[in-house]
């Protein structure tokens, strides 16, 4: 239960070496690795931010790309038009997208299954119909934000985010009273109720709080590109990134997500630099969640765990006294 | 006579639930045979995994001297093998017409079908009247009755009936059992599962007494009507 | 007093009564049995009591306050606890996590210290036997245990009234008998406890129940004792079916 | 009067296409419980279809519609056990599963077409794209009336086969409870296998008719897709009347909106009234969905 | 079965596993080499593309690198870049958008850092300029576009960003301005946008212009990307207008031809913008495309020349030889920043590889040239809203016939008259 008995020292050792080396990174590469490098960050937020709906609750959502551009423009029109500091619309960013998904979850939580996927696709869509209508948002001209050209200074931001959101995954749905109720929902709705648990609440509370991070992530976005546009950053392609990441990965746990925006971001770029003048990594793209979802259900994740059991199953062979001797 | 169905340590796995512990039973031609037993012992089970609706986990089902054992459920369908499930499986969107015809789907020799249409609306006159209507708008009894001649329009000569008597009033299971005895002089071979186990027992030629997932006594039904370890499973032993 | 007083349920699926002018009392610290054959409307009064379903008319009184229109998780916090025939179990989350979600409303009450909570749960793990096997999924148990399992968890909520759904649906006898002796070392550790359980099976009524009602087509047809209601005749014809037929 | 009588006149005929869509869509989701991402795929693959095998033959594109169906119903009957087979993998949420794989298979085959025949917009020309037909002064595009129309005979003709033939008995029971249909002697595998190949032959068909009113382009598959999700999910999942009066529904919003309220607010207004329905009315505006 | 599937997963995990490892093997080998080029002398100019090679504008992606592949074959056939007394060649680096502003700033960066390009020839939308122009700012490394016409790019005032096409609310309003002068000029004029930056702004030009000439303008309204045009064309109907005007790009010109004549709608002039010379609409709407008004600063029947392509004539052979297709004003304008470029690199004498100063060096020359090519005379303005633009260029008044763009004004560059009301699509 504790963090000392989910990870071992040797885990513990790993984690940390691994932060010092994230950290030392924007001093080590050149700076279209680290854009690369800030992008995986990035991708790694969203897709835990999804997995907190999507895995950890079992709500499959193809618009959680609309909190993500919702807090772009939040955001940028926070800075550019009440020039407020960058921080502070971060965080007014999240919090009203926080507000504003926690009033949309009521409604659109009461749908599951297809139903809530086709449901916040719609929503999705809806959003980016709205700003590219509305004049306040700049509409199809997109959103400028003042260009602020440090590029440690995103890694930073994008890698404190993808921490940020990956701890509140670590300690709010792996580890807490919160995590168990979020679960229950998703494994057995009526009998959560009838254990006392609000899952009204408890639904809401997730939805809000996966848009809230989406939104955060979207408004450092919008700086760190300098310009928004409503196809860009309210496009169901975001959604639809975060979705197969997850998927990629391993749902509903929570290295899953890492490695799914990992080796999809990766993968992406790398295409994009091979065949970027064909649109043959769309094919590639297409193919690989195909091949994923039919052979590799449970994600990349899992073929982690086929490793480590022939690992343990080699073990066993070369020692095959092993067992008898516990008993 | 000859043994139509043959069922040779079945047993069944829900999961981690071991719902059938290894059955052996037979049917006779132009039988009625009861199982018999509470709630969980394992009687729908029985039936399932007969009509190929579950898989069994090991052992074997002949029927008509073929193994069916592991056939999927439309091809045991086609032998002439007619489950009629339990909560009588109906499909409440079609009209009862449309149920009936949906039985005779592999069926070529179509004057027979015809004749068999007929029949069926004759057993059941009720059936007759409400054609047209959607089959969910049915009362509970009329439900069962198409029930039943939706598997007899199958061209079944053996039916598998769970629990025909569930929710329904005395009355009209007194009708249904009626019936059922009725299609038995006709000629049709009857597994019947129930929880009623008197009027099971009275209609029955022979009866299976289920616990757990295992047999735990059969014989003729005559003789486990005064046995008092049938009423014992029921109503507690005194 | 009664702990739970029911008067005159009525509820509807569609246009066909489920439950019917329903009445039952049960006073405190009983077990009371609510026996009858598959569709007899049991598992529909329990979700009526637990706010899964809402009663299309009549009253449900827990200690004198009204349930009716309360939702499932207050009604729960009210001090009712319940398990369901088909197992709605957390399949994914450990043995330990199931009990714990039972525990999650109690603990935001902030009257227990985590200490006692874990303790609390060692001793009901302990207490059905499943310390051997605390950290396993939930859905890879076998059988027994899940139903046990589903027990405890309801125990956790630290429930004035624990409903229980068929607790020994799939069982064997053993394991039935395994079922009697634990509900009565449960009550004897909760003393203060009401168990309310469904059966259809008289044989576990009878080593349990001190009171129980017998319903058929939504109706109670016989209230009593165990003894009573196994020689009423009404009970008998419902059980066993009609002695002739044709 | 006349404006608003041209205007119900074109919402009509806009959504008049969509119907057959939806009826396809439906009866595959209600069999195979399956929200296909890649409806509009089929849609492009048809049309591109008859682009190509006009050029070749010279036929005009509207002979060809039997044709195009018939081949592409044999294209889902052997594509779809790798559908089954996604929907029979033991994972908690499968029909996500199986949702996310229409994902990847519409992202496959956008690429393939982009990939193919490159970025060009083509026009497919039929014997009626010229003509239009004029009806007490309201103006009737040949092509679309005749979509329409069509649209309307593939329907009733696919309302009979449903309703009054053994097979389409068959498909409506194994749409409800595909265990009881076994009992009965039915393949379920068969029959999901004969309505995902339905629903294709139909999708891509009414492909020729989307492509020759407006034009062909491997990305067009995006924006059908979301009209059929619309139609959909407005008529109920597997209703066959909620398919039509949502498929005009949708005609009728998308005209008077352009016309009476500015056109830019089209889309945001259609996905609001269907995030509103799936919010409110579930099961479609006639509340007769599964 | 269990078996069966394992050997499945395996197989999954060798395709996968393959794929992933290949393109990172790949990947890392070009970023190796593009690394190591920092302190290797070259003797060519290396030169970025960031274009719309997929995604939605696919289309206008490709036009731009024609343009700019045709630069680049002629240079190099002439030896290369001459500055000073030798001659250095030209070598183009492609890097896709996607159509997507992010994808372009990362296509940016990547170009700059890892493949230390000298300078970079722009993208075809005016989304991924704006995602683009900051990082050249950061870099300072010079770009021009031949292709982005949204006005509000340049009133950002990027230092390091140029254009050659003048926005579009320079050039929209003369296709107007022409019909206005005619004996019986249009009265009344429908104006229709799509909800993109660059339609958006044609047709508010479109509307300005008509409103300033006096034309009353009976329906105005921007339509997102997709809507389907017969409703609003069938109200349009209704209104009679003389002219109806269009904001957007080669489908949607398309799909309002098909709409008005599958409806039965002709009014006197169809008026458009940048679309209607491209194949496809001259290909997919045959005779019902003629005389369709449209506005251009360049067609391939000017009468123009410079020393690179030779004649107007010449060039449009060169395109038809290697692309099979007619040049439209944004390929000639690709084809023409390269020779902006080449004119400032030869007046600083800067050799490949561009130092940072020399980068700078060379904006400040971008922003002195004042040369004739065969697009046109090249001008950046260095103020105002146009900053950076090409303001040298007049825009032209086009009509379509048979495929050909015949220059009907403004009066002193005419070839022809225009005709007005046009034929009906019946009647040709």
């Amino acid at each position: 239960m504790s963090i000392s008995k989910s990870f071992s020292p040797v885990k513990l050792i790993i984690l940390f070496l691994s932060m010092v080396v994230l950290c030392c990174l924007p001093f080590v590469v050149s700076s279209f690795v680290l854009r690369i490098a800030t992008g995986i960050m990035m991708w790694i937020g969203l897709a835990l931010s999804w997995n907190m709906l999507g895995g950890y609750m079992g709500y499959i959502s193809f618009g959680h790309g609309a909190s993500f551009g919702l807090g772009a423009y939040i955001a940028g029109m926070l800075m550019t038009q009440l020039h407020l500091p960058f921080f502070v619309s971060l965080l007014i960013a999240g919090i009203l997208t926080y507000i504003f998904a926690a009033l949309v979850g009521y409604p659109t939580l009461r749908l599951s299954g297809s139903y809530f996927a086709i449901g916040t696709w719609a929503f999705a869509e809806m959003m980016r119909q709205l700003v590219l209508v509305l004049t306040i948002t700049g509409g199809p001209e997109g959103l400028r934000l003042p260009p602020m050209l440090n590029d440690n200074f995103f890694y930073f931001v994008m890698f404190g985010l993808a921490l940020l959101v990956f701890m509140v995954a670590y300690l709010f749905f792996e580890h807490s009273d919160f995590g168990l109720k979020v679960k229950a929902v998703r494994e057995e709705e009526t009998a959560a109720r009838t254990l006392g648990l609000n899952t009204t609440w408890v639904k809401n509370q997730v939805f809000a709080l996966s848009s809230m991070f989406a939104g955060i992530i979207g408004g450092a976005f919008a700086y760190w590109i300098t310009f928004i546009h409503p196809d860009s950053v309210l496009g169901p392609l975001i959604a639809d990134q975060m979705v197969i990441m997850v998927l990629l990965g391993g749902i509903g746990t929570l290295f899953g997500p890492v490695i799914g925006a990992i080796v999809l971001y990766v993968g992406n770029q790398y295409m994009l630099v091979m065949w970027g003048q064909s649109s043959a990594y769309l094919i590639i793209l297409g193919l690989a969640i195909c091949l994923v979802i039919l052979f590799l259900p449970e994600g990349l994740m899992s073929l982690l765990r086929i490793l480590r059991g022939r690992r343990r199953g080699i073990i066993k062979r070369l020692l095959p006294g092993m067992k008898k001797s516990n008993i | 006579m000859t043994k139509i169905m043959e069922v040779e340590d079945l047993e069944v796995v829900y999961g981690v639930i071991k719902a059938l512990q290894g059955i052996s039973f037979y049917i006779d031609e132009g039988e009625i045979v009861t199982i018999i037993g509470a709630n969980g012992a394992g009687k729908s089970s029985t039936l399932r995994a007969i009509s190929g609706m579950v898989r069994p986990s090991s052992g074997k089902v002949r029927f008509k001297n073929k193994d069916i054992t592991n056939s999927p459920s439309h091809l045991i369908a086609r032998q002439g093998l007619s489950h009629v499930p339990e909560g009588r499986g109906m499909l409440t969107k079609l009209t009862v017409e449309e149920n009936l015809i949906l039985a005779t789907y592999n069926r070529k020799d179509h004057a027979k079908v015809k004749e068999d249409m007929e029949e069926v609306y004759k057993q059941f006159p009720r059936l007759s009247e409400r054609k047209k209507q959607a089959s969910g708008n049915l009362s509970g009894g009329e439900q069962q009755m198409l029930a039943i001649g939706r598997a007899l329009m199958t061209g079944a000569d053996t039916l598998l009936l769970d629990e025909p008597s569930m929710g329904l009033a005395p009355l009209i299971v007194k009708e249904i059992f009626e019936v059922i005895k009725r299609l038995n002089q006709a000629g049709k071979t009857i597994l019947l599962v129930e929880q009623n186990a008197m009027t099971a027992l009275n209609t029955a030629h022979r009866a299976y007494i289920l616990e757990n997932g295992a047999v735990l006594k059969s014989g003729l039904a005559a003789d486990l009507i005064s046995d008092p370890e049938v009423k014992a499973a029921y109503l507690g032993g005194h | 007093m009664e702990l739970l007083e029911i008067k005159e349920l009525n509820h509807m699926f569609g246009g066909l009564k489920a439950i019917s002018s329903l009445n039952i009392n049960v006073k405190p610290k009983m077990i009371y049995g609510v026996i009858g054959a598959n569709g007899a409307g049991k598992t529909t009064l329990f979700n009526l009591i637990t706010g899964i379903y809402q009663p299309t008319a009549g009253q449900i009184f827990l200690d004198g306050t009204s349930l009716v229109g309360k939702q499932s998780y207050e009604i729960s916090r009210l001090g009712v606890a319940r398990t369901f025939q088909n197992l709605r179990l957390f399949n994914d989350l450990t043995v330990v996590e199931n009990i714990q979600v039972g525990q999650i409303h109690r603990r935001r009450l902030g009257k227990h210290k985590t200490k006692d909570l874990s303790v609390k749960i060692e001793s009901l793990i302990k207490l059905f036997g499943l310390d051997v096997r605390a950290e396993e999924k939930a859905g890879n148990l076998p059988y027994g245990m899940q139903r046990k399992l589903e027990i405890a968890r309801a125990l956790a909520t630290e429930p004035k009234l624990l409903l229980l759904d068929e607790p020994a649906a799939g069982m064997n006898p053993k394991e039935v008998q395994g079922l009697v002796g634990l509900i009565k070392e449960v009550k004897r550790q909760y003393s203060d406890i009401t168990i309310v359980l469904i059966e259809h099976q008289m044989k576990l009524v009878e080593g349990l129940c001190d009171y129980a009602t017998v319903m058929n087509f939504g109706q109670v047809i016989a209230n009593g004792t165990v003894e009573e209601i196994q020689n009423n005749p009404v009970v008998i014809k419902a059980y066993l079916g009609e002695a002739e037929v044709g | 009067m006349g404006l608003f009588m041209q205007t119900t006149v074109n919402g009509i005929l806009i959504g008049g296409i969509f119907i057959t869509i939806a009826v396809g869509f439906s009866i595959s989701y209600g069999v195979m419980h399956i929200v296909d991402f890649a409806v509009g795929e089929w849609i492009m693959l048809g049309a591109f279809t008859a682009f190509w095998l006009n050029q070749y033959t010279k036929i005009d594109p509207l002979l060809l519609i039997p044709f195009i169906a018939l081949f592409f119903a044999l294209v889902g009957y052997l594509f779809q056990p790798i559908i089954q087979k996604v929907v029979n993998i033991k994972h908690r949420s499968a029909a996500m599963m199986a949702l996310a794989f229409t994902f990847g298979l519409s992202t496959l085959l956008r690429g393939s077409a982009l990939t193919l025949w490159g970025f060009n917009n083509r026009n497919l020309v039929t014997m009626l794209s010229e003509m239009n037909v004029n009806l007490f002064g309201i103006t009737v595009p040949a092509i679309r009336a005749a979509a329409t129309v069509f649209s309307i005979f593939v329907t009733a003709a696919f309302a009979f086969f449903l309703y009054r033939t053994k097979t389409g008995i068959t498909i409506r029971a194994a749409a409800e409870d595909k265990t009881v249909a076994g009992l009965m002697g039915i393949d379920g595998h068969r029959i999901s296998r004969l309505v995902y190949a339905i629903y294709v032959g139909l999708t891509a068909m009414s492909g020729v008719f989307i492509g020759s009113i407006f034009s062909v382009f491997p990305d067009m598959g995006l924006r059908y897709t979301a009209f059929a999700f619309f139609v959909v999910v407005a008529g109920g999942m597997g209703s066959f009347s909620g398919a039509i009066v949502a498929g005009l529904l949708l005609g009728l919003i998308s005209s008077f909106v352009s016309v009476y309220v500015g056109g830019a607010y089209v889309f945001l207004i259609l996905f609001f009234i269907l995030y509103l329905i799936l919010v409110f009315l579930p099961k479609g505006i006639l509340g007769k969905g599964w | 079965m269990f078996k069966k599937l394992s050997i499945m997963r395996g197989l999954a995990l060798l395709a996968i596993s393959g794929l992933f490892l290949s393109l990172v093997g790949c990947g890392s080998a070009s970023t190796g080499a593009g690394s190591g080029a920092s302190t290797e002398a070259r003797d060519y100019y290396k030169v970025g593309v960031i274009t719309s090679l997929s995604g939605a504008e696919v289309y206008g992606g490709n036009v731009t690198k024609y343009g700019y592949e045709l630069w680049a074959d002629a240079v190099n056939k002439k030896g290369g870049i001459k500055v000073g007394d030798k001659s250095y060649q030209v070598k183009l680096i492609y890097a896709d958008d996607q159509s997507d502003p992010t994808a372009g700033a990362n296509a940016a960066e990547r170009l700059i850092t890892s493949e230390k390009v000298d300078f970079i020839l722009g993208p075809y939308t005016s989304g991924v300029t704006k995602a683009v122009a900051p990082i050249l700012d950061k870099y300072k490394v010079p770009m021009i576009t031949g292709s982005a016409e949204s006005p509000t790019i340049w009133t950002q005032k990027f230092a390091y960003t140029f254009g050659t096409i003048p926005a579009a609310d320079l050039t929209a309003n003369s296709p107007l301005d022409t019909l206005a002068k005619l004996p019986n000029p249009p009265k009344t004029v429908a104006v229709l946008g799509v909800n993109d930056a660059f339609s958006k702004a044609v047709a508010e030009a479109f509307k300005a212009s008509a409103e300033k000439k006096g034309m009353k303008v009976v329906k105005y309204d921007v339509v997102p990307a997709g809507t389907d045009f017969t409703p609003l064309i069938s109200a349009i109907k209704q209104l009679n207008p003389d002219v109806l005007a269009v904001g957007g790009h080669e489908t949607e010109h398309m799909q309002v031809i098909k709409g008005s004549k599958s409806l039965g709608f002709m009014p006197k002039a169809f008026v458009m913008h940048y679309g209607i010379t491209t194949p496809d609409f001259i290909k997919n709407t045959g005779k019902d495309g003629d005389y369709v008004y449209g506005a251009a600063v360049w067609t391939p029947d000017l009468k123009l020349k410079d020393d690179l392509f030779g004649t107007v004539q010449d060039y449009v052979k060169a395109s038809k030889e290697k692309f099979n297709a007619v040049p439209d004003y944004t390929q000639a304008g690709c084809s023409a920043t390269g020779e902006a470029f080449s004119a400032a690199l030869a007046k600083i004498g800067a050799k490949p590889p561009l130092s940072e100063q020399q980068r700078e060096q060379l904006v400040k020359a971008l922003e002195q040239i004042d040369i004739q090519t065969f697009y046109g005379p090249i001008k950046f303005a260095t103020d105002g809203n146009w900053y950076h633009d090409n303001v040298g260029l007049k825009a032209l008044t086009i009509q379509m016939l048979n495929g050909d763009q015949l220059v009907v004004g403004p009066n002193d560059m005419k070839a022809k008259d225009p005709v007005y009301p046009v034929p009906a699509f019946n009647a040709r």
